[in-house]
């Protein structure tokens, strides 16, 4: 039975991780990364660590994930395929993609991988081939919230509080990096932006706009405007959801 | 007081004007300069009498004084103290440079009366006073090094006096760039005799000497290399052959440093200095012949020189070459008290022809071209009379000094027998040139028919050039520097030189007196103290060689004034016919045998190229383009390739990053 | 007498202070009150004007000349107190540094460098006072690092701990670097700092290992590092290691002399640096190279000094001709002075590598005297310069003297001074050199005397040419102002004490120069260099060498026991 | 099952996520590759911690989540500031450090 599970949910994260890799659409990058992670939280299940299987869902494949949607579908980006050739050509300047760099990139990549498996694999330990310590079932046995609260708040304290004040930091940090005005912003983004700022579309943050409803005329013409001068800059389209 | 007090009043008094005149070289008014000058030099002396006097008090072994103020450098071995010796070889020196000087200076006062460096040529001639009594007064070789440098230096600064002109400055460092390398031979010498000795000082170098520091026997090459070394110092001082070539173009200087320095004192400080090393030259009697026959080479040379030149100037300072000859050869020979005798008197009549031709030069308002010259004997009655008595006393005529000093020393060179027979004959082939070339000048400048100048000074009017011209090459000069000034200074017309001159005409005449055969032997008794210790210091010679000596001086001075007469006044056409007949040996005796030419294709000529070469091939293309270029064209191309790898890609970055983990991870691998 | 370490670090706190002290934001910019007159750019391109202009300039220029001046009353302090030939140290101060390296902050005065202390201070004194007479761009950066380029040439010369010495012989680069390229004269003064830190950084980092290498061999098993050189001295290296370490050290102090052929960055960097901080450099930072033969190299690497005597003695005559022949063409007059103290600098390497008293003793003498004379000639260059309209090439100079007789005084003595002229303390330190050279290598002796007599001819032709002879077509000639005359007459009154009583130097180096010797001339090798044929030098040797407990094997000489250990 | 193949799985995805930091150009995928990498580092973790019996590799494996979730807030603030620079989405044009 686990043994199906694993091979179900292991075969699950590695299409997931191969799909975040090779899928030329960030939106769909994203989607995929969910699944791995869901996946993964299996995997966690299988290796008794309940706690970190429910946060890998909940955080994971529930917060962060969501931040990443939002922030696609804000910026977009242009899809590009997965070609380790264009790297060699890009160093060169833009060159004939090389088949060299491409083959480098696989052999480095395969290399890698061979020898992560040796290494993790070929480690002397006995235990590997085996299902590691025994297990009984138990309200604060191995893995449950009660074990991993009781390890976090008396042994690992100090790295529970650095953690919390990290993310305090990198929450801090976003905010001054993604605010609108002033530091990195120079002045015409300020007057380029500004019909945005004054009046806002009528339904802006909405989900009506990520669905992309066809707006009111005089708004469009006025957005249309805008996007002309976004394009100009950026190359990719404001990204509207299919 | 003691002798070596006087001694060092009268080596203190000179720096003292030196610095009294420097210092308030603005404030002194008028002429005070030169009348402080002369009168600290007059009290040196006087001292130098008073040193003379407490000298003769002690008895004639203890005549050796030494006297020590401070210890200049005395560490690991070498011994420099400021120390002197006050024996009689010193005392006499001392008399002789300080009297000479005293009415050099007094001329001077007249003659660069009008000129603006006034109060700087009065401190620069204390200064040289003060360095050449330094030179004899010091007791060891470290301090004779100084003062010969010293008495170069002021040589150099009174040469180019009016450094304006392009030939002052040239001559100067001609002078002075010799006589450094005269410095390094003697310097070269002392190091060889430091070796065996172990002692800078004087007595206790000669004693170790005398005790055998250099072996028994005589001849030993360190000795004979350090005494050869010597030597070349003493040449490069002396216009010795070949580092001689720097007299005649000293003669840029104002005349009375000419009389002073490159006549009576500085020039023969060679002579002094081979006299003064007598313990170490007898034991190396090859350096005796060395400066023996040198010394016979320039007499002949100079004399033959002297012959064919127009500058009066020159004529003369050929002159005082040849006659230091007379005395390198004299006491190279062992002739001490003899080429010391000489040393005296050639001080007084070559400086009193210096000031007559001084005054001549004033005539004809710095010109100083036999050519300009003649018939001034109504003119310059005064000046005709003295440079008569100095020639005279140069041609060797007696009753005058310049005949019993030089025959003295041919005397003992020809008692010496042997091979110095051959330096016996040439110094009397030398003695008739002397003559010859003597009353040249003599006949050329005062007899004949007068230049316009002279007619216009026997109405006793004195000419002045409109424009002040360079006389070797005729370029004007530029008015900045005062000589030759508004008013030239004619020894009729100055009292101060009229004195002087006259005092020097005083002792041309009878210095001689002093030390007459079988009569008396002032110089030779007086001296003798300081010749304990010689082996050739003879006086007594045999009475037919005595008597040949002073009829063949006799004979040979009057001859050669006959032959003058007969060439340029009798039939002054002679000499161009003797010119046209014989005009390459009139061209090599007008080039002086062409050793400028020599030196400058063997030594100045290759050292300027050498340097070029460094500095515009070597320096550029080696130095900077191969060491420096290859060096800074390493540390780009590997800058270079570190910058290639900052392209910016952050994926290339992630990729390096990933390589680096493989291949850490592949090392770990290799490991286990 | 205060600790050294007040005087090490006392001129870069007041140059600290002094940038700290005339920080005046609130006034910076105010434009000159007079425009600087059009030749004046070329001298000093770096100054606004003659009159200080630029906010807190005076200031800043005060104070740091006060830190020079009292840096200069303590080492007037020590050389005063300096007792007697002895070779010992004094004052020493020797706190742990880096405990597990064995690095010490030793420093401590020694009849080596009690001089040479008190000529650095006075020179930077000289120099700062030369400064203070214009004005500067960032007046306050400037004489911060002028003050520690002060602190570090002094830690240099008083370090008597291995890691230490090399430590300060590296900070000294720093100051240079920005003094050079940013207060320099343009144009090329970019490359000329490039030539120049490459040039001295590749030296520096030769020395680097070498001392590190030093440090390491030297420790004896289960023995605890140490890089004080006294207790090195206790522990001398195998022959072979010796050789390559002293082949390292001496790259790095030929460079900094500079000796011939390494002086490739001495034309470029002279022309382009301001004359105030060429006075210090040529007559100071020089010395540093020579200093370090003396202190260092002799004492610690005795046989490879013995062994490379013969090379080291031709490469000093190298630079003493080279430098003496391009300085008898060379018509820019900064160069002549440069190519001037390649030349001295060869007599000073002669003498030390002459490897006995009188020639040592000599060159410690003659590096006083050297910096003594140099400084002032390069600033009477500058001088010469301004009345030459600008240009320093003696071309255009000419005539000067005849309205500026002090000026001419002045630079008469230091041009005689300068060419060794007998009666002056230079002649005293060329005649010691001499003779030790003569003692060890006649020839080499003699042909330096050729030397001898260029160094003759280069400083009367710069002398005549500048002062002498017609007026030339630019020349302005005016009076030494009092000033100028400030910056040059102590430094002359230095050099005529000298001149008239060198005793002075002599008698309390001389105990230190022969302990700094004691070694070389100790070292079994000394057999080959005296001895009359290779064979029997050879047999000497082994004779010696078993006295002092040392046998042979392929790798050269294996001591042990007093004189080393054997290393395998 | 045993652990190795946890382990297996661990390092493919790693191997995967590095593969995609290297070859994708979008910022927001290459920080999703990130998060793939990781990913595979907590399984390993995870799995190690299951080896041993012992919670320490959960805890760590918690702080990873952590530290990744501090990553993705910086990364998507730095994304949505360059776009509002105008800048190209694009981790190649993105070269020159001052914009």
């Amino acid at each position: 039975m686990s043994a199906a599970l694993f091979f179900i949910a292991a075969a699950g994260a590695i299409a997931g991780a191969v799909g975040v890799v090779l899928l030329r659409d960030p939106f769909y990058s994203v989607l995929a990364l969910v699944v791995h992670l869901v996946c993964l939280a299996v995997l966690f299940l299988l290796l008794r660590a309940e706690f970190v299987a429910a946060v890998q869902v909940v955080v994971y494949a529930g917060a962060v994930m969501v931040l990443y949607v939002f922030v696609v579908a804000y910026v977009g980006g242009e899809g590009d395929r997965f070609e380790i050739g264009r790297l060699g050509e890009r160093l060169r300047g833009s060159g004939p993609g090389g088949s060299r760099a491409r083959l480098g990139g696989a052999a480095l990549g395969g290399a890698l991988l061979l020898e992560l498996l040796i290494a993790l694999l070929g480690t002397g330990l006995k235990g590997i081939s085996g299902h590691g310590a025994g297990y009984s079932p138990g309200p604060r046995t191995f893995g449950t919230p009660a074990y991993i609260g009781q390890l976090l708040l008396t042994r690992f304290l100090l790295a529970f509080e650095v953690a919390s004040f990290l993310l305090l930091v990198a929450a801090v940090g976003a905010v001054v990096l993604a605010r609108r005005r002033g530091g990195i912003d120079d002045a015409d983004a300020h007057e380029a932006l500004a019909p945005l700022d004054l009046a806002p579309p009528r339904d802006a943050g909405t989900m009506a706009e990520g669905v992309g409803r066809p707006l009111a005329p005089a708004q469009a013409r006025a957005e249309g405007a805008l996007e002309a001068r976004a394009r100009s800059a950026r190359s990719s389209p404001r990204y509207p959801l299919r | 007081m003691s002798a070596t007090t006087f001694a060092w009043i009268a080596l203190a008094l000179p720096l003292l004007g030196t610095l009294v005149i420097a210092l308030g070289y603005r404030s002194l008014p008028g002429r005070s300069a030169g009348w402080i000058g002369t009168a600290t030099v007059s009290l040196a002396f006087a001292a130098a009498i008073g040193a003379l006097v407490s000298l003769q008090n002690h008895a004639p072994a203890h005549r050796q004084l030494t006297s020590t103020l401070w210890s200049y450098a005395v560490t690991v071995g070498v011994d420099a103290r400021a120390s002197i010796l006050v024996d009689p070889l010193s005392v006499f020196m001392l008399l002789v440079v300080s009297g000479v000087s005293a009415l050099i200076h007094l001329y001077s006062i007249s003659y660069m009366g009008s000129d603006r460096g006034f109060a700087r040529y009065f401190s620069y001639l204390n200064f040289f006073v003060f360095s050449m009594l330094l030179l004899v007064l010091a007791g060891n070789f470290l301090l004779l090094i100084v003062g010969w440098a010293f008495v170069g230096t002021a040589s150099y600064l009174l040469i180019s006096f009016w450094y304006r002109r392009t030939t002052a400055t040239h001559a100067g460092i001609k002078a002075f760039v010799i006589n450094v390398a005269g410095d390094a031979g003697l310097v070269l010498g002392t190091y060889f005799i430091f070796k065996h000795t172990g002692t800078l000082d004087f007595l206790r170098a000669f004693h170790a000497t005398g005790a055998g520091a250099f072996g028994g026997g005589s001849d030993n090459g360190d000795l004979v290399a350090g005494c050869v070394l010597l030597l070349v110092g003493a040449f490069a001082k002396s216009a010795q052959i070949p580092l001689h070539t720097w007299l005649p173009d000293a003669m840029e200087g104002p005349t009375p440093v000419s009389a002073l320095i490159h006549a009576a004192t500085m020039v023969t400080a060679g002579v002094y200095l081979i006299a003064r090393m007598h313990p170490l030259f007898e034991r190396a009697p090859a350096a005796q012949d060395v400066g023996a026959v040198i010394g016979a080479a320039t007499l002949l040379v100079a004399g033959t020189a002297a012959l064919a030149q127009v500058d009066l100037k020159r004529v003369i300072a050929y002159s005082t070459m040849s006659q230091i000859g007379y005395m390198i050869m004299g006491v190279s020979v062992g002739a001490y008290a003899a080429g010391l005798f000489h040393l005296m008197t050639h001080a007084f009549f070559k400086a009193l022809l210096f000031m007559a031709a001084g005054s001549i030069i004033g005539a004809l308002a710095g010109a100083q071209s036999l050519e300009r010259m003649g018939g001034f004997r109504r003119g310059l009655p005064f000046t005709y009379a003295s440079f008569l008595i100095g020639g005279l006393a140069l041609a060797g005529v007696p009753p005058f000094s310049g005949f019993f000093s030089k025959d003295e020393i041919l005397l003992v060179t020809g008692e010496r027998g042997g091979w110095h027979w051959a330096l016996y004959a040439l110094g009397y082939i030398g003695a008739l040139l002397t003559a010859v070339y003597t009353f040249r000048m003599v006949f050329r400048a005062f007899h004949r028919d007068p230049v316009p100048e002279a007619r216009e000074l026997e109405r006793g009017h004195l000419h002045h050039a409109d424009v002040p011209r360079n006389p070797i090459t005729g370029e004007e000069e530029d008015a900045d520097v005062g000589f030759p000034g508004p008013r030239h200074a004619i020894a009729e017309r100055a009292p101060p030189m009229r004195a002087a001159m006259t005092l020097l005409a005083l002792g041309s005449i009878g210095a001689g007196l002093v030390q007459i055969p079988h009569v008396d032997f002032v110089v030779d008794d007086f001296l003798r103290p300081s010749f304990v210790d010689s082996s050739l210091y003879v006086t007594h010679t045999r009475d037919w060689m005595l008597v040949m000596g002073l009829a063949l001086g006799t004979a040979l001075g009057l001859a050669g004034i006959a032959i003058a007469w007969r060439v340029w006044v009798l039939r002054p056409a002679t000499a161009a016919r003797l010119r046209a007949r014989a005009r390459p040996l009139y061209e090599l005796f007008a080039h002086a045998w062409y050793f400028d030419e020599l030196i400058e294709a063997l030594v100045v000529g290759p050292a300027t190229a050498a340097g070029r070469f460094a500095r515009d091939t070597f320096d550029r293309r080696v130095v900077d383009e191969a060491l420096v270029g290859g060096t800074t064209a390493l540390i780009r191309a590997g800058s270079a390739a570190v910058r290639a790898a900052q392209s910016g890609f952050v994926r290339y970055y992630a990729a390096l990053l990933m390589l680096g983990v493989t291949g850490v991870g592949f090392y770990f691998l290799l490991q286990s | 007498m205060p600790a050294l370490s007040i005087l090490v670090w006392l001129p870069a706190l007041t140059g600290l202070l002094a940038a700290a002290l005339s920080w005046r934001p609130w006034q910076a910019g105010i434009p000159p009150a007079s425009p600087p007159p059009a030749w004046w750019a070329e001298v000093a391109p770096a100054a606004r004007a003659r009159s200080v202009t630029e906010p807190g300039q005076r200031l800043a220029g005060r104070l740091a000349l006060a830190g020079a001046l009292g840096a200069l009353g303590l080492a007037i302090g020590y050389i005063v107190d300096y007792r007697g030939p002895s070779a010992g140290l004094q004052h020493v101060t020797d706190v742990t540094w880096i405990s597990d390296l064995g690095i010490h902050y030793k420093l401590a005065v020694s009849g080596l460098n009690v001089f040479l202390v008190g000529l650095t201070t006075l020179l930077f004194a000289a120099a700062i006072l030369a400064a203070n007479l214009r004005s500067w761009e960032r007046p306050r950066l400037f004489y911060f690092q002028f003050m520690l380029a002060e602190s570090a040439v002094l830690g240099v010369f008083l370090a008597q701990d291995l890691a230490l010495f090399v430590a300060f012989f590296d900070l000294m680069l720093v100051p240079f670097y920005f003094l050079i390229g940013g207060w320099g004269r343009q144009p090329g003064r970019v490359r000329a700092t490039i030539k120049l830190v490459i040039y001295t950084l590749v030296g520096s980092l030769l020395m680097l290992s070498a001392a590190v290498a030093t440090g390491v061999l030297a420790t004896p098993h289960g023995g605890h590092i140490t890089f004080a050189l006294s207790a090195l001295q206790a522990l001398p290296l195998s022959r072979g290691s010796q050789e390559w370490i002293f082949l390292f050290f001496a790259a790095a102090f030929l460079v900094k002399m500079p000796a011939f052929p390494l002086h490739g960055w001495m034309p470029d960097g002279y022309r382009a640096m301001p004359i105030e901080v060429l006075m210090v450099f040529s007559g100071v930072l020089s010395k540093v190279g020579a200093y370090g033969f003396l202190a260092i190299v002799l004492p610690l690497y005795p046989q490879a000094a013995v062994h490379f005597q013969t090379l080291m003695l031709l490469l000093a005559l190298a630079s003493i001709l080279y430098g003496s022949a391009v300085a008898f063409t060379e018509t820019d007059a900064r160069l002549i002075a440069g190519y001037s103290s390649i030349a001295q600098l060869g007599f000073i390497t002669l003498g030390i590598f002459s490897l006995n008293p009188q020639g040592a003793q000599g060159a410690l003498l003659q590096m006083v005297n050297h910096g003594l004379v140099v400084a002032p000639l390069l600033f009477i260059v500058a001088l010469l310069a301004q009345r030459s309209g600008g240009s320093e090439d003696v071309r255009h100079m000419g005539g000067i003297a005849f309205r500026a007789p002090v000026l001419a005084s002045l630079f008469l003595l230091v041009a005689f001074a300068t060419l060794a002229m007998p009666g002056s303390a230079n002649f005293v330190g060329e005649f010691l050199i001499l003779l030790g050279v003569f003692k060890t290598k006649l020839a080499i002796a003699a042909v330096a005397f050729t030397g001898v007599v260029m160094a003759s001819v280069y400083a009367l032709r710069l002398l005549i040419r500048a002062l002498h002879n017609r007026v030339g077509p630019g020349v302005r000639s005016r009076e030494i102002s009092l000033r100028d005359g400030a910056v040059l007459v102590p430094v002359l009154a230095v050099i005529m004490f000298l001149s008239l009583y060198p005793q002075f130097a002599l008698h309390r180096s001389e105990g230190s120069v022969q302990a700094a010797l004691a070694a070389a001339r100790a070292s079994p090798y000394r057999a080959v260099a005296a001895g009359p044929s290779s064979r029997e030098g050879d047999r000497a040797i082994r004779l010696a060498s078993a006295a002092a407990g040392c046998r042979f094997d392929q790798k050269g000489m294996i001591c042990s026991g007093t004189l080393g250990r054997a290393r395998k | 099952m045993s652990i190795a193949w946890y382990l297996a799985v661990s390092a493919i995805v790693f191997t995967l996520g590095a593969l995609g930091v290297i070859a994708r150009r979008n910022p927001l995928v290459v920080l999703l590759c990130l998060e793939l990498m990781l990913n595979g580092a907590n399984l390993a973790l995870i799995a190690f911690s299951r080896l041993w019996g012992n919670g320490d590799g959960q805890i760590l494996a918690l702080v990873v989540m952590t530290v990744a979730a501090c990553e993705v807030c910086i990364g998507l603030g730095m994304i949505v500031a360059i776009n509002r620079r105008r800048l190209p989405i694009d981790v190649d044009e993105l070269r020159e450090l001052q914009g």
